[in-house]
């Protein structure tokens, strides 16, 4: 395998995690304030997924979803001021780390109920059906949202419907401070996609190119009308729940396991057998943390978003 | 059933409510192509009330029936409006909302706001309720008052045939979220002339049914008709009632009604739902923030504050009927 | 096989047909009001399973409950009454046909609200775990609950939980107005139960005998700390949705496949086939009728419920 | 954390609210061995607030952790309570009980009457809300009035440590289903003597945090302390205030606060929720109903009606502060 691939992939990986860095920084700083979640360690299923969203496609994430926004190529410099509550923020502020929104960018949001953003995708691939496109709808969720009646709901409801929606579960293993193992009788989550009559697998979230490829599987099924798949993607959030979580709940060898397989690890490690030299793997770390660190002082340069305004677009 | 498919003339027809329904979703369907309709038995069987029939045969797969999920009902119209369509969702029962309430407060009503106009979700959600014979507490219950505590969401509750045609033609043209409240006593019944076709209203305003000087009745839904008849009943005592029947609660018309209650000096306000915390607690309150002398203090009627039994000689011991309402506006303007 | 099981059987879904024939008698004649579920047809269901259910054990049923009223050992007057608005009916008439109650049967009563008893009954079972029990909770639903958010997440609540639930689904085809097989994307609803870590498995619901054999292990199961268990009881109703239904929706050849394998074709068959005279089986019928004719006379001759009570018992 | 574990012994212990309700939820785990307790994260971890640390260690299996399945976690709460539990249950934030409000209205509040008291549901639900700098829209909310308008469940709001203790004990101890609603800023705060072990109090009652004359100010929840700050300020001004807590909001103490309005003349609610169908509403219809005579249109101040916005800058121009609530209160007095 030629080194190309891997290293635009690394690339992004940093630019997700740099950026994340860069909040955590912010909040412990006392810049941006409330309960922030970071994804760092699971980068690989974005960066993955990336390339697959279509133009007309649409994008649902979770309250994790930085990543999310920035593989749908939301500027950083917007995400960053949103989450510091400037007027710049791509919401103007009234989002959050937690409720980001860049429709523009195919990025329907982030949603902080557990699992309330898979119905909301099957309406968007069902208006695919009606408006011409091949859209593909493309719901994000953790482990822990395979518990949630809505879930299943729209697991059902695309299925009875051969709704082009990806159902694509991010298994970090934890359910905020609860192993989701405990919390269910079948830890194999992807096995309930059978009982919907839908494929279902799991892959390896940390390795992009796996993700690519069998996600693309999914998107590609989907987009032909063979209806909705459940991808079970397996990987690890190497930090808190959310920015102050003291994160003592771990198991015994799993730290060590995370730092061996987070999309970092592994892409250095396939990156230095492809035979790129280790200045060049380190380049993308040092330009993503310089381009966030850029966007970041822009953003906070911005002034607060205005009270003046906190009471518009309510109505028509 | 008639064919309601004329719709487009404007003109005259003989319908009931339930027709008047379907008068309307067929309007919206044939003019709005964005326009989606479904939830549970609603195409193929025509409705369990019958209220859409026809639809799906005419209107093809934009008229579909659902799973038994409304969370994936509602959250499928949050998505599917957000993307450009605007679906007209039914959940069958009031009640059956409260599984799925999630969808309507914390996305629904949510997505303009946070989104600053980005993104809108002009979603319909019809649904009906009220107190019925034999129905149990799951099925009797009158919920508006949950609805109205969410800001972004706009509610109507039409009684008459020709506004369950008017306010659901102005639901669905509406940008903005809007609960349509049906009552499923009422279906069947109201046949009358129902001007089809006409201009879409916009959401707002009120009816006065009756104009009157001792005392001003604000009502809605279902309960209008026991208000009417009380008051024809006190005309003969001499007592004046004006009633006024606020079919659309939000946007609601505080200044009108506080003219009439001005004009009047007394308020009244009669609803299906449980007293406490009812909507008729916010309307005494805007009118008394507002200042208005009132002569007598004013009066809430409703449901009291309990469940409601399926018996109907229980329900009867609860919800004021004709006489009720007129007995109590008797003694409180006597006071 | 001797006769006397099928016999006693066929006694007792007699029972229940007699008992809602002449609640629908009631209904068109305007004595009984609003809307009222029979479950004509299904009666095998609730006939098979009344043997299994223990003393300490609880049902959980929904507004087609009468038949499982009846096999919770409820005395038919008291259902009649609470039907007919009555102030002898077993809720004092607050109930009513869709909501009776009576936990005294260790009937923990119908449901409206459709799935809304299956997380209710995994609290029972959990009491079991609690009070030094050996407490079996049976939640029954139909075919269209299964796609009801709580009902997955009872599913998953109890199976995590190893809870003794047994999810009994009868499976009439039909979902009010609407056939399931179009509102899923796996028609074979117990398929589901893997996905959860639960055995699963189809039955034929008309057959009491194989009822409270298959429902039986799943009992013992659920008895002996094994679990939950969902079973998926084939059957049908011979009625409309609820008494007025026009019920016109059913499919060609779905009656005449009806009618040879509801209950009473199939245990008369059977009892006909192990040489139990005509008469004897026609006497079930008679004996049926006589009761439930009886019983609602009393109930009819009830007043009322008294609308001075109806404030009461709403606090402790 | 302090080990709370002396709750039984009547003594004053110095903890904050958070502890408090630790402390609480001890006793009653300690004193009735039919209490369960669960919800996420609530066991093993101890709460995403560390609220509940400990009690696993202590009680065992009687305290457990939940998949994220909240109608599973109401509605086992109410089978395991009609089977002779005690369960105390934790809804994470108020904003996630709409995922499974069905459970609240349609089941656990229907119980005890439709069975005319043949079964009880003696359920306690603990959740937390309000508004918190940086919260999005869907965890910001304040939704008391949604439960308010349920007959058949309690609802309080504790603000102090002692009253966090003290109401929920009682909660846990009522034979009806209660709400407590806490607020997740308090956790950490108002370190003060809290008397644990006392007497188990009976819902009911309200707290009289300020005596005065010019007006009376019902409030309740995290209001109540810039209200109180409201008061002090106005004081020094020449306006006195009589404040008071409605710690218990169903039982909803109107005779006192009749009392109080008709000895001040003058009556203003605050709430966090917003205005438009909030509880202040119902204080205001019903002290309207009861006719006493008022100096000044009666205020009700709260959120506005719209959504809950993330920066800090946009919510604090939106929910009234100390100032703001001094600043209506001195307009509106003078008017
Ligand atoms: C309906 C609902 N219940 C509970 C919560 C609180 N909560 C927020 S995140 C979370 C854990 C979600 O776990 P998982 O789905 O695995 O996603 P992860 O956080 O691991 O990405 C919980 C319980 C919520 N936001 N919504
Ligand atoms: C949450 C909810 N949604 C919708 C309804 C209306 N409804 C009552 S019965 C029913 C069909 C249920 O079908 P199934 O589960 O197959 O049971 P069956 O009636 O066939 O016994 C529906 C949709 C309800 N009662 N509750
Ligand atoms: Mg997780
Ligand atoms: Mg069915």
């Amino acid at each position: 395998m030629d080194g190309s691939q891997p290293l635009a992939d690394l690339r992004q990986v940093w630019r997700m995690r740099a950026f994340e860095e860069r909040v955590r920084e912010l909040r412990l700083a006392g810049d941006a304030v409330g309960s922030i979640h970071l994804g760092i360690g699971q980068e690989g299923v974005a960066v993955g997924a990336s390339c697959l969203i279509g133009p007309d496609d649409a994008v649902f994430a979770t309250y994790r979803g930085h990543s999310w926004a920035i593989a749908c190529g939301v500027e950083p410099e917007k995400l960053f001021a949103e989450i510091l509550g400037r007027a710049t923020g791509i919401n103007g502020g009234r989002g959050g780390s937690a409720h980001l929104t860049a429709p523009g960018y195919r990025f329907f949001g982030e949603n902080s109920i557990v699992g309330a953003g898979a119905p909301i995708a099957c309406g968007a691939a069902l208006a695919g059906r009606h408006d011409g496109t091949d859209r593909v709808a493309l719901t994000v969720f953790g482990d822990g949202a395979m518990n949630q009646g809505a879930v299943h709901e729209a697991m059902n409801f695309a299925a009875a419907f051969s709704l082009p929606v990806v159902f694509l579960c991010e298994n970090n293993s934890w359910s905020e401070l609860t192993a989701i193992d405990e919390m269910v009788g079948e830890p194999q989550l992807w096995r309930r996609a059978a009982g919907y009559g839908m494929p279902g697998e799991r892959i390896d979230g940390n390795d992009p190119e796996q993700v690519r490829d069998r996600l693309g599987d999914a998107f590609e099924v989907a987009r032909e009308g063979g209806g909705p798949t459940l991808v079970e993607a397996m990987t690890q959030r190497l930090v808190g729940h959310y920015i102050g979580d003291a994160d003592q709940y771990r198991r015994p060898g799993e730290r060590e396991r995370d730092a061996e397989n987070e999309p970092v690890a592994l892409l250095t490690r396939r990156l230095r057998d492809a035979g790129v030299p280790d200045d060049e793997i380190a380049g993308t770390e040092r330009a993503a943390r310089e381009e966030m660190d850029a966007a970041s002082a822009v953003a906070l340069a911005a002034p607060p978003a205005d009270p003046a305004t906190a009471k518009e677009h309510l109505y028509a | 059933m008639p064919d309601t498919s004329v719709a487009a003339r404007p003109e005259a027809r003989e319908l009931t409510y339930g027709e008047a329904v379907n008068a309307a979703l067929r309007r919206c369907l044939d003019e709005r192509p964005d326009t989606l309709l479904y939830g549970e038995d609603i195409a193929k069987p025509g409705g369990v009330f019958g209220v859409t029939r026809g639809l799906r045969r005419d209107f093809g797969d934009r008229v579909f029936d659902t799973p038994i999920s409304e969370s994936a009902i509602l959250g499928s119209a949050v998505g599917a409006a957000m993307l450009g369509r605007r679906p007209i969702v039914e959940i069958m029962w009031v009640d059956f909302s409260l599984v799925a309430f999630d969808q309507v407060v914390n996305q629904l009503a949510n997505v303009r706001y946070v989104s600053r106009g980005e993104l809108t979700a002009p979603v319909t959600i019809r649904t009906q309720q009220g107190s019925a014979p034999g129905a149990c507490a799951q099925h009797s219950q009158s919920l508006e008052a949950l609805f109205l505590h969410v800001p972004g969401l706009r509610v109507c509750m039409p009684w008459t045939a020709q506004d369950a045609y008017d306010l659901l033609v102005a639901a669905v043209a509406s940008d903005d979220p809007v609960l349509v409240i049906e009552n499923r006593t009422l279906y069947p019944a109201g046949k009358g002339p129902v001007a089809l076709g006409g201009p879409v209203q916009t959401p707002g305003g009120l009816r006065v049914r009756r104009e009157g000087s001792d005392a001003t009745v604000v009502t809605w839904g279902a309960m209008t008709a026991r208000v009417l008849a009380a008051a024809a009943g006190l005309a003969d005592e001499g007592i004046s009632l004006e009633v006024l029947e606020t079919v659309w609660l939000n946007p609601f018309p505080t200044d009108e009604i506080v003219a009439s209650a001005t004009r009047t000096g007394a308020l009244a306000v009669v609803h299906e739902a449980n007293v406490t915390g009812g909507f008729g607690a916010e309307v005494v309150a805007r009118v008394a923030g507002r200042g208005v002398p009132l002569r007598v203090p004013p009066l809430r009627l409703g449901l009291p504050d309990t469940r409601v039994p399926a018996a109907p000689s229980l329900v009867a011991g609860l919800l004021p009927g004709p006489d009720a309402v007129a007995g109590s506006v008797r003694d409180w303007l006597r006071t």
